[in-house]
């Protein structure tokens, strides 16, 4: 496959909006270098799917949606989950597995979820989530409340009968919900050109009579616009699929041996990094300094310094409390 | 008060709840339109519209994943799977998302979900239309299982399964559509078992489309006839009471036997009152094979009176 | 929905072809009509699905498979069964849950198999049947062998998982399978345009790449001559999907008050009927005699008393061996 | 003989089987160029190709029911699905296709299908991939369930399941994949339990992954331990002979209590050995919660040594 030119020209948004989304993936960045840090010394455990390269999709969508919506996710949503509002402290101590994470330590970090932010989880089952966004879309209809449903999946759920049911539910009754693809790509190792016979994603939501857009997921800026156009669409007229172009930097999973790929096509993504590429346009256009960066940069820092902090002092809820929540008390 | 159907009574449970909730919608496959293919619904959508009894296409992993989604989102989604048999098709949702989404968030989600399906055998359709495993489901933390056996269950059942903040299963028996009985309307609790018959030689405990066979046969043996009513969580006190009077009982269930519900209870049974019984306690469950499409051979596969009876007595033996 | 004119024209067949199909389809609806009777009286119970209108798919496509390929069906297949070879007698006493029923009595109207006719069932699982049908080409693929396996299922199965899954293994695996689709507009009480967002299933079939074809499924010369196109298609390049737009004249099942269309409806269909206009255009270019019709019809009726006479002198089971075939003896 | 792990057991069995016989094939997600989630297939693509490594989209449905296909068409196709989680969406092609085919068609149609996959908790996976549904799986008449616990079996069941006419779920344990033991190579039946290490006080009876843990609490309370190795059909004679002798009995079972594969073996031996037991048999199962994440609820969750020690001593209370 060939690598298409990394992310370039002017960035047409306000500046304000520019740094905050420069600010946003390098949170996303600077908590999960932390994270892969903390596994190997196993203070965060069972698996760990980091989103390094993908930063600009959580970032440009989320700045997109309105605090009412509903945020569907997978395994892969620590970036989703900071981006939508839930703190890096509660995040972190999530994946420490500690009482004050924000799915009590119970979930970890494929189950990452927070009702005040509308915020679903966390879906550890391919697919799983896509339902359940029609779901929500369903009942935000019905209710005639005029918030969206917006649904992060990665380009694997694609073959899942999930899928097909889902979108084929959204379409013909009318969803207010968006179909986020991630496509990244690979599906752990399987390349998408081993797993579809029509690998034109959009092609194949359009069979449903949905509308579609496609961004280049390595493009804050572009993701951003892209996400917008999809929400005013949701709102006003129906479903839509989205697919972002993206690619990860790092393995699957912290067990992935990344046979199935040589590292040139990595490096040759990585000159696409949404984090160098778009601060360079910046600069560019004189929008962003170096030492702006390098302040963005230090407050992501000090964000996830904070955060460890925050979760190494957290407490184990009692193991007594085990059955807790296993259902409602009444 | 007069007497009505197992059938009128689900429906008239339907009515109720749509009636009285606007949270509260139907969907799943021909719930609308044809409806419903046990004809529960029927009426249903001429007197509520499609958005609130809403027909599906045929996707029941979709559909259920899509009432985990509305319920969440605050309506009180009562999603029909046809049949227990097309129910494996939702499963993954059932158990990895409705069952495990509130303990998975630390308590943040709870599913209000109902989801309704037929179950059980009788009716000569074979292998592929004649499951029982409302026992499986039984098995799954986060969710409650109920199974209706008498006209009033069917009529009250619902309606606590709504007002549960979590999700429940309810099963329902095209074998006692037909059933007669007296429906009151008041509510019924779904947390207990019941003795459904007093007697003192044995006693018989079952659920669901076992209940008119064991009560029969609870006749030729002086039987106590246990309904569990509620498969998850059991309440076992009326079986463990019942037992320190009759300190035999024989288990009646319609799943196949290994690993069926009635190996659950007599598990309970051997934890909780082992040291009352006079004799091990007997099973009677369906064969196993898959239920086939001869009548005379439906019948052997399934329980039936005389089995349990035969039972019953080999306790004596 | 608007009703298309009845099929009419020249029929471009060898007449002993047209003939033959003519008695093919007779014989479905002759048994058919004899089932439904029986039912009423008591003699054949479970599940009964009637293919009384659409007979013309099952005549057409199956005299344009090979004797080695393989057939895969739904519980709506007596014709498919009774055409693929599997005698009258042991489909009705199948039906009587006779011993000397094709699956032993065991599987009832919905159950049919045969190996020798390498006839597969006989799915009750809407959509069951696809994913099987996948895996037999697979495996003729895998041992170089010619057959083909054609699949035939109602437009209900394209809403299912099962569907999308299959279609995609099919077509990345380049699968030598027939997907036959029975497109008989409604799924039990379910009309296409409320089951799905996009009712051009073929437009369906090729987002995933898959060639496609389509056919008026009341006309038998026509379906014929689609199928062998499809044969064609499969044995030399890859799977194909077919709709043959057809129509049931009965209920979806004895049990069914059939509230979901109108008696007009349904008559209006009834004009474009597979067997009289299919006869009527043979008698017209004089390749059909009154008298032939009866000859044929009478066949038919004959071979239908046959297989009552059978059925009913069929045996039935011990319940002793009521655990026989769970498993295979070793 | 030197020793292998257990993982290097299971490949090693893969690897054979694909050597001796051109009929059988793997296919699954990620079997290929990744290796296998658990690396159990890592090199086999490498050496027998694309089309007998067979990498699959997730399609779980799909492919399983493909493996069926496969296998009517004289195959003997090896189906991997990742983990026993993502079984629950092939679920319908495996109860309602591969276990009913061969009864449904009167005997016509036997499906030699093998599918793996893996089971059980305890690397901090949390809820949606921490299942332990095998003995759920044994409920279903015309499978084969088998949990390899040994280095031993985990070589040699595999090509038992493949010379199996019926359909056999092999469950694997990665809690037991860096194991070392000594793999014979030999034959080994799947349709046997055997005593793992004799004892007199109580009998221990378990499976898969809580083998290990039932071994160490053995040694503490004088335990005779059984290892089931294969769930359906189960083989209680050494069960019931054990009880002759130890009189009392803990079973061990890493699904959730209520419903899970230890009741059944609880009920049997009501059945088949009431009157040996001094005392009711206890059962140390997961607690009915979804597994969670936090390492020291998780152990909570779990059985463990301690818990089974404690139970069996409880017996002589
Ligand atoms: C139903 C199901 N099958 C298999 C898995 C194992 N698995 C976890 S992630 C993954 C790959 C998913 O790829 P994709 O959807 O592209 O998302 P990405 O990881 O690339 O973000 C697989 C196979 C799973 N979690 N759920
Ligand atoms: C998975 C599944 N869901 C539901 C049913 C119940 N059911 C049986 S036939 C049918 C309609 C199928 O329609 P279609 O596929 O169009 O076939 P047709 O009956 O029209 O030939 C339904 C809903 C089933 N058998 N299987
Ligand atoms: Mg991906
Ligand atoms: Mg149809």
């Amino acid at each position: 496959m060939k690598v298409p030119p990394p992310p370039s020209g002017k960035v047409e948004l306000p500046v304000a909006l520019s740094l905050a989304l420069l600010a946003d993936m390098l949170r996303i960045r600077r908590m999960e270098e932390k994270c892969a840090e903390l596994y190997g010394e196993g203070k965060i455990r069972g698996f760990l799917h980091l989103y390094i390269g993908e930063e600009a999709v959580a970032a440009g969508a989320m700045r997109a949606l309105a605090p009412e919506d509903n945020i569907v996710a997978t395994y892969r949503e620590h970036g989703h989950a900071l981006l939508r509002g839930v703190s890096m402290d509660r995040i972190m101590a999530e994946m420490y597995g500690k009482r004050e994470g924000c799915s009590g330590g119970r979930g970890g970090s494929m189950h990452l979820f927070d009702a005040a932010a509308r915020f679903y989880g966390g879906n550890a089952i391919v697919g799983g989530g896509l339902p359940l966004a029609a779901g929500l879309a369903l009942a935000a209809k019905l209710k005639k409340e005029s918030r969206i449903t917006a649904c992060f999946f990665g380009e694997g759920a694609v073959a899942e009968g999930a899928f097909h049911e889902s979108m084929n539910l959204a379409q013909l009754w009318r969803l207010p919900v968006a179909y986020f693809c991630e496509n990244n790509l690979y599906a752990m190792g399987t390349a998408l050109e081993r797993s579809e016979s029509q690998t034109d994603l959009c092609a194949k939501a359009a069979s449903y009579g949905m509308a579609t857009l496609k961004a280049d997921g390595m493009d804050v800026a572009a993701v951003h616009k892209t996400a917008q156009r999809a929400r005013e669409h949701v709102a006003t007229k129906g479903p839509v699929f989205v697919e972002f172009q993206t690619y990860r930097f790092r393995a699957h999973s912290m067990f992935d041996p990344e046979l199935y790929r040589d590292k040139g096509e990595v490096e040759a993504w990585k000159e696409r990094g949404p984090l160098h590429t778009f601060s360079a346009r910046l600069k560019a256009q004189g929008d962003l300094t170096e030492g702006r960066f390098l302040e963005l940069d230090r407050a992501a820092q000090a964000e996830v310094d904070k955060a460890v902090a925050f979760a190494e002092a957290g407490t184990r809820e009692p193991a007594e409390d085990l059955a807790k929540d296993v259902t409602t008390p009444s | 008060m007069s007497a009505i159907s197992y059938r009128e009574a689900l429906r008239l449970a339907l009515d109720e709840a749509l009636e009285k909730d606007e949270r509260v919608f139907l969907m799943g496959e021909d719930v609308g339109r044809y409806g419903g293919t046990y004809a529960v619904s029927k009426g249903l959508l001429e007197k509520y519209g499609s958005e609130r009894v809403r027909d599906t296409p045929l996707s029941e992993l979709g559909f259920v994943g899509a009432g985990i989604g509305a319920a969440l989102g605050g309506m009180r989604p009562i999603v029909e799977v046809m049949t227990v048999n097309f129910s494996l098709l939702a499963l993954d949702q059932i158990v990895n998302t409705a069952a495990l989404l509130r303990h998975m968030s630390g308590g943040q989600f709870s599913v209000p979900l109902v989801v309704r399906m037929a179950t059980g055998a009788g009716r000569q359709l074979a292998a592929q239309h004649s499951h029982s495993l409302e026992g499986w489901y039984a098995h799954i933390p986060g969710i409650r299982i109920v199974a209706p056996a008498t006209v009033e269950d069917a009529r009250g059942m619902l309606g606590a399964a709504l007002a549960d903040p979590d999700p429940v299963l309810v099963f329902e028996y095209p074998a006692l559509f037909e059933t007669k009985g007296e429906a009151s309307g008041g509510k019924v609790d779904i947390a207990s078992s019941k003795v459904r018959r007093e007697g003192s030689r044995v006693t018989l405990v079952t659920y669901g489309g076992c209940l008119p066979k064991a009560m029969q046969a609870a006749e030729q043996v002086d039987g106590e006839v246990i309904d569990l009513r509620v498969l998850r969580p059991l309440d076992m006190a009326p079986v463990v009471g019942s037992l320190k009077k009759t300190r035999r009982a024989v288990v009646v269930d319609e799943g196949w036997r290994s690993g069926g519900l009635a190996a659950e209870v007599m598990a309970r049974i051997m934890e909780q009152a082992f040291y009352e019984l006079d004799a091990p306690v007997a099973r009677v469950c369906s064969e196993e094979v898959p239920v086939p499409y001869a009548k005379h051979l439906e019948e052997a596969a399934l329980p039936q009176t005389e089995k349990i009876v035969a039972a019953a007595q080999g306790l004596f033996a």
